[in-house]
């Protein structure tokens, strides 16, 4: 059972950081860039892509058996974009400004490669359990990648955080950053960003290891 | 593509391929049915609530409001949607008397297509309020035609007689001028150009002042309070 | 287009470094004196080396044959000197490889008369006779590049020369050799042109001088016989007007398709040096063994230009001129741009040694090497139109596969691009890598 | 006597090179630039200096800062980032906050060239890139233009170049649109001796025609600029101009005009022809400066923009790999 | 007939699929790094886009105005239809080409811009023609994108590029400085 935890756990915080959909696998760009101008938007496109990747995970790992390999593509599909409808009505219903803003994102949530690529690699060879935290992770991995960038963004561009003004009315917004250029050079730079810290990690464990090596020759 | 992985798959028979893929579709297009059945509702009243708001917006003293259509000629109401119709619409008082039209228009801006609406008193030929519903113009230049107040204000009374132009800031003299904002010429030229192009086409089309659609009773009962 | 292109006589692109001929231009010819021992290389040439037919203790007279072609594109070998083989071994040549050498110990009281002076009557011989002689006379291009002569006279069925042109440019700076010998014995040249003319049928020898030498082109025009079918053709002073391909293009305004070669287009281009060597062979019996070498530079202490036996050390050449000054940083052999630099003084002079160039601090210092500004100086520089800056990048990523698809292997390594770069790149070397990985995977497939 | 033998070096071929080096090169061109950066002072007053003194500050910080990062060092000396910060100055308004010149040059140098590997390596002129990341950024204060000095004192500094890091400048008086935006939205044309001398509003460097056609001889003299680029984008906006003032002389401005106004010259001269940004081959730089002459006329005269020449180049810039990789000279023989 | 300009320009240039509404992104960060490839997907993609702008008008037309809630899954099916078809043409036609594509053609079933494509044409009420006019300038647009970044990575690839921004974080500033360079575009025949 001990173990069974740790390996829930390491399901679930897997997708956050060490397999973050964004910034390791660099998968789901297109939502990724083109809904995170602001806060607010970022993180109800997450919870969209939270709703349909933990639904179609379940149902994928539900069905697993019944489901041919022949066809699977087509099916997940299917399931897929059966939850996006859902949560695109349910949006639009419930949210309408933010549905307007995020507008043809939605439905694209079907083309976002990370969904798609759960069911085949993870869902669909797994139990529910695990299906289930996996794309909660996932999800969440991705939902910080939204949020850090939509954050970001929405800061320096429009000097507000989730539309709070942070830096009173004579900041000089930087409007490059909710314009395009600024989704690709932003998620550029955090990537930067992400390799380094990741690479002084790396360098931070061979010196750890190179020291244990040291202490235990001598 | 799964030509590969194929031999390590089981024999499947077909029927049943078929069979797995319609059984998925059933269950998706239930649940769809489900969740568009159940929104619908408030889907509609969110988008009728928006509309109107727009419209009391640009034509002011507005209660209630119809739905017009030009069809065979004469300018009717009508609470149906018919693909490739352009409905305008018709603001009335509270006793039904008719203040004004409110006309969409659309048209391509400093970026994307720019939406609006304009409302439009044909017995004095003056546009009296203006709303921009779509834009993708750019942040802190292009987005001042709906975020700069005293752009917007240019809208309030203004003659489309003989057209309606463009001057520079601060120099409107007449009815027919609007002030360009400084900086974002383009996209405040494209919203008078989408006015001037909308009333071209309509100008034909609405009725004699004084001999406008009256107001249907069956509107008058959907209409909520604000 | 050929009037235009005898209006513009000219190569395109190419670079023009200063002359740097004065310190020597107007030195006549001096004959070193014999020496105590001589190192001939058997692989001077371009091509398989020569096979010794002596033995070491063996006595050997000036001229005298002592090794055999070792193959077609291989030439004859003769003593430079009278005196006795003291070794036959492998010796450290310029590049620091070693390569085997017959070395010889001068007889100190021989009178070092050639072993035969009687000239060969060379109108009686059929073109076969004629090329086999040459082969046997171990003559090859003297301008540098040392091919074997009778390989460039044998020309395959069906192609006729109908243009011998004489490759007198000397586009090198320093070097000064060439022009001496059109000055000095502007007869022999026009007797050994005349010869070969002759032999390979062709109709007219044509005799290119750079304008920057007007006393040659004088000197020469003026020992024409009227009625000989030579011309003299003044060229605009460019590097590498010299490159046999570059001189084609200035003088018929043809370009000889890559990888085809002058007898393609119809020429024979050889160079001053040669067809003296070849006049001196058939008019005298003197076999190559000795050639002129232009000593200059600045860390030479007196500039000079020499008739060198093959063979002789460098450093006893230049201890003739009266040594090395104290500055001297580099010994080059050959010209500046396409020379190669020698690591010790006791190499030989070869039959291709056109000139032993001594460079002092100034000209060896490198300034600091910037990244590549892609500026095109190289481009405009290249006279093959290739692109040197896409070697230089493509070298350095060791992307050798596109090196070859934008045709590194058409390179002749005449520097020019280097020359060019003001970043201070070693294009020229960085080619020459991507050549020799080309080169050694070709030899070793898969 | 046995002569000691010197250390030989085995330096190779050629031993001779050419006398121009890079770093001269570019120190060249910043001596071009001298007389347009004396005349934006004249012209304009201690605002330019700030703002020309903040881009170059910015771009040379960031080229000292990451050269220390990587250890490269030494890259201050060949000018190239004095350069960048130069040119990236010239092509700004007088009335900028000096912290946004200073950001736009360490965007250029960051951006355009520190990312890229350095010197050589970048595919976009950095001077452009910080310009347009600053034209993005800030499109207000980049397109107000401040009068000319006029009788002003010359150690008159306007507010808005002292604005505070992050925050908005105060405009302290009445700004008017650059002799391009007088004609693209009021069809009004600027006299042309104007234009030349320089007594127009723009950005700092890009208002004196006659300086710039100067600086450009100076270079094409010392050859260290390809004369193709500068003549080819002016040919291809003379001729693409005058075809459409034939049209129209009253919508269209004329050839003169177009080539006088803006950033053409600056550009055409300073920027299309950094090296390092444009095509290697000959029939390449041809291509490049026509593209560039396009679409100036085509952003200038059917585009939102009055001025195109920063996007043109860029773009033309991200075209060269493909120009280049089509236009390779025919080989010898071949 | 101006609108029609407009619609072409603006899906090529102004709002050019991948440098402004980030449609197609993961071929366009994936494949981009051989011009030849690049050139070819896009021709594919050009190809798809215009068999989708007929689906998507079809299927607006005769099927959605009854059941507005099936565009989705609608669409996805057709167009992963169509490409199945693609890819079985492509393979038979040019095994060379499949080759080259060889996992990237599946892609194009889940590439954005297609879905993207059909989504937008929907929205803006597109006709048949329009919509081909549209699917032809955001192909030809993509197409660009594409092999404006193959060149430049290609040219990169002889660059020093410090070891941390090669890849994707490189690739991604390459296309955010495209983007700023597109903008130039903005205004472009609307203006007029």
């Amino acid at each position: 059972m001990a173990e069974n935890q740790n390996e829930s756990y390491e399901t679930f915080f897997r997708g956050i950081w060490r397999d973050n959909p964004v910034f390791v696998q660099v998968l789901g760009m297109c939502p990724m860039l083109a809904v995170t101008n602001s806060a607010i938007n970022a993180v109800a496109m997450g919870m969209a892509t939270l709703f349909v990747l933990v639904g179609s995970s379940f149902l994928v790992s539900s069905f697993k058996q019944w489901i041919p390999k022949q066809v699977r593509i087509s099916a997940f599909i299917i399931i897929i974009a059966t939850f996006v409808t859902v949560a695109d009505y349910t949006l639009l219903a419930l949210v309408p400004k933010v549905h307007k803003e995020l507008g043809a994102f939605i439905p694209l949530i079907v083309a976002n490669c990370m969904i798609l690529g759960r069911q085949e690699a993870f869902a669909s060879r797994n139990t529910v359990r695990l299906a289930v935290l996996d794309a909660m992770g996932m999800a969440g991995g991705f939902m910080v990648a939204l949020f850090s960038l939509g954050a970001i963004r929405e800061i320096l561009g429009n000097g507000s955080l989730f539309g709070v003004d942070l830096f009173g009315e004579h900041f000089e917004p930087w409007v490059i950053m909710i314009l395009p250029p600024g989704g690709f050079l932003t998620l550029g730079l955090i990537l930067l960003f992400f390799n380094w810290v990741t690479q002084q990690k790396d360098k931070f464990i061979e010196q750890v290891a190179e020291a244990e090596r040291v202490a235990s020759d001598g | 593509m799964s030509e590969d992985k194929t031999p390590d798959a089981p024999a499947v028979s077909s029927t049943r391929l078929v069979l797995t893929l319609a059984l998925a579709g059933l269950i998706s297009g239930v649940a769809i049915i489900g969740i568009y059945e159940a929104t619908l509702p408030t889907i509609t009243i969110n988008k009728a609530r928006e509309l109107r708001e727009a419209v009391f917006k640009v034509v002011p003293g507005v209660t209630r409001m119809q739905k017009l259509v030009y069809k065979n000629g004469e300018l009717v109401s009508t609470t149906e949607t018919e693909k490739d119709e352009e409905p305008i619409y018709g603001g009335y008082d509270d006793e039904g008397g008719f203040i004004g039209y409110a006309i969409p228009g659309a048209g391509p801006g400093f970026q994307d297509v720019i939406g609006l609406l304009y409302g439009y008193k044909p017995d004095q030929k003056l546009v009296i309020g203006m709303e921009i519903l779509e834009s993708r113009e750019t942040p802190g230049l292009g987005d001042k035609i709906y975020k700069d107040a005293e752009f917007v204000a240019n809208f309030k009374e203004l003659s489309v007689e003989p057209e309606i132009v463009t001057v520079k800031k601060g120099q409107k003299s007449e009815p027919n001028e609007v002030d360009i904002i400084t900086g974002a010429s383009i996209s405040s030229k494209a919203v008078v150009r989408i006015i001037n192009e909308t009333h071209t086409v309509w100008s034909t089309r609405l009725p004699q002042p004084g001999s406008e659609p009256l107001m249907t009773e069956s509107e008058k009962t959907v209409d909520e309070a604000k | 287009m050929n009037t235009l292109g005898l209006l513009r006589r000219n190569f395109d692109h190419g670079v023009h470094p200063a002359h740097l001929k004065k310190q020597t231009e107007d030195l006549a010819i001096q004959r070193v004196p014999f020496v105590s021992h001589y190192v001939m290389p058997l692989g001077q040439h371009i091509g398989v080396p020569c096979r010794p037919v002596v033995k070491v203790g063996e006595r050997v007279g000036r001229g005298q044959l002592i090794a055999e072609p070792g193959g077609f594109v291989s030439t004859a070998l003769h003593s430079p000197v009278t005196g006795t083989i003291s070794e036959i071994d492998d010796f450290r040549g310029a590049d620091g490889q070693f390569a085997p050498a017959i070395q010889i110990e001068a007889d100190p009281y021989a009178t070092q008369q050639p072993d035969s002076s009687a000239g060969i009557d060379w109108r009686s011989l059929s073109l076969e006779a004629f090329i086999g002689e040459v082969q046997k006379a171990g003559i090859v291009g003297m301008g540098g590049a040392a091919f074997p002569s009778h390989v460039k006279f044998s020309v395959p069925d069906g192609i006729k020369i109908r243009h011998l042109l004489i490759n007198g440019a000397e586009c090198e700076p320093y070097l000064t050799n060439d022009h001496r010998l059109m000055v000095e014995r502007p007869e022999d040249l026009l007797m050994g042109a005349e010869i070969v003319r002759q032999k390979l049928g062709a109709e007219e020898t044509i005799i290119g001088v750079e304008m920057n030498k007007p006393e040659a082109i004088e000197i020469l025009q003026r020992h024409i016989q009227p009625g000989q079918p030579v011309r003299v053709v003044p060229l605009k002073v460019k590097y590498p007007q010299g490159a046999e391909k570059m001189l084609i293009k200035t003088v018929f305004d043809r370009e000889v398709p890559a990888g085809q070669l002058p007898r393609d287009v119809e020429v024979s281009v050889n160079n001053v040096g040669t067809i003296v060597a070849i006049a001196d062979y058939f008019l005298r019996g003197l076999p190559s063994i000795e050639r002129i070498v232009t000593v200059s530079g600045p860390g030479a202490s007196y500039p000079a230009n020499l008739i060198v036996p093959l063979g002789t050390p460098v450093r006893e050449v230049l201890r003739f001129c009266g040594g090395l000054k104290d500055e001297t940083r580099e010994v080059i052999m050959g010209g500046p741009m396409m020379g190669r630099p020698t690591a010790s003084l006791d190499v030989p002079v070869l039959k291709g040694t056109s000139g032993i160039l001594a460079f002092t601090e100034a000209e060896t210092a490198r300034p600091k090497e910037y990244p590549c500004i892609r500026c095109a100086r190289c481009l405009e520089a290249c006279p093959y139109f290739l692109n040197p800056s896409r070697f230089a990048r493509l070298a350095r990523a060791r992307m050798f596969d596109e090196m070859e698809q934008y045709s590194v292997m058409d390179c002749v390594e005449c520097g020019c691009c280097t020359f060019a770069c003001p970043s201070h790149i070693p294009i020229v070397q960085l080619i020459r890598t991507g050549k020799d990985a080309l080169r050694n995977r070709k030899e070793k497939p898969e | 006597m046995k002569q000691k033998d010197p250390d030989l070096l085995l330096m190779h071929a050629p031993l001779l090179r050419q006398g121009m080096t890079t770093p001269g090169a570019m120190r060249d061109v910043i001596y071009a630039l001298t007389p347009v950066t004396l005349a934006a002072l004249w012209f304009f007053g201690l605002g330019a200096l700030l703002v020309l003194g903040a881009s170059i500050a910015g771009a040379v910080l960031t080229e000292w800062f990451f050269a220390l990062a990587q250890k490269r060092g030494e890259s201050l000396l060949d000018a190239s980032a004095i350069l960048t910060g130069l040119l990236l100055g010239l092509t700004l308004p007088p009335g900028l906050p000096i912290w946004m010149a200073f950001l736009g040059g360490v965007v250029a140098i960051g951006l355009g060239k520190v990312i890229w590997g350095g010197l050589g390596h970048n595919l976009f002129n950095p001077a452009l890139l910080g310009r347009a990341f600053l034209l993005a950024t800030f499109p207000i204060p980049m397109t107000t233009w401040t009068p000319l000095r006029g009788s002003e004192s010359f150690f008159h500094v306007s507010a808005s170049n002292l604005a505070l890091p992050f925050m908005q400048a105060k405009v302290d008086m009445v700004s008017s649109a650059s002799p391009l935006g007088l004609m693209k939205f009021e069809q009004e044309v600027t006299p042309l001796t104007n234009l030349m001398f320089g007594n127009t509003l723009g950005s700092l460097g890009e208002t004196s025609g006659v300086l710039l056609l100067l600086g450009g001889i100076y270079l094409w003299i010392r050859r260290d600029l390809d004369w193709r680029i500068p003549v080819s984008i002016m040919l291809a906006v003379v001729v693409f101009s005058g075809c459409l003032t034939l049209v129209d002389a009253v919508r269209f401005p004329s050839p003169l005009f177009s080539i006088f106004s803006g950033g053409l010259l600056l550009g055409a001269i300073y920027m299309a022809t950094d090296p390092v940004t444009s095509p290697l081959t000959p029939r390449g730089t041809w291509i490049f400066g026509i593209g560039i002459g396009a679409l100036v006329v085509l952003i200038r005269v059917f585009g939102g923009l009055p001025e195109g020449v920063m996007y043109a180049i860029l773009l033309m810039n991200a075209a060269t790999p493909l120009i280049d990789r089509y236009t390779q000279p025919r080989i010898f023989g071949r | 007939m101006d609108n029609l300009v407009w619609i072409f320009i603006s899906s090529l240039l102004i709002n050019n699929f991948v440098l402004a509404y980030f449609l197609g992104l993961c071929p366009f960060l994936g494949v981009s790094n051989s011009l030849e490839t690049s050139f070819r997907l896009g021709l594919a993609t050009i190809f798809v886009l215009l068999i989708t702008a007929l689906c998507s008008w079809f299927l607006n037309t005769y099927v959605l105005i009854y059941a507005p809630y099936l565009r989705l899954i609608s669409f996805i099916v057709v167009i992963a239809s169509t490409v199945q078809f693609i890819e079985m043409l492509i393979k038979k036609l040019s095994p060379a080409l499949f080759r080259a594509m060889g996992i990237f053609l599946p892609l194009i079933t889940t590439n954005c811009a297609i879905l993207g494509l059909a989504i937008f044409a929907t929205n803006r009420g597109y006709g048949l023609i329009e919509g081909i006019v549209f699917a032809l300038g955001a192909g030809i647009g993509f197409t660009l994108a594409m092999v404006l970044l193959a060149g430049l990575r290609e040219e990169s690839e002889l660059s020093d590029i410090p070891k941390l921004i090669q890849g994707i974080a490189m690739n991604l500033i390459i296309a955010g400085i495209l983007s700023m360079a597109f903008m130039g575009f903005a205004g472009l025949f609307s203006a007029v």
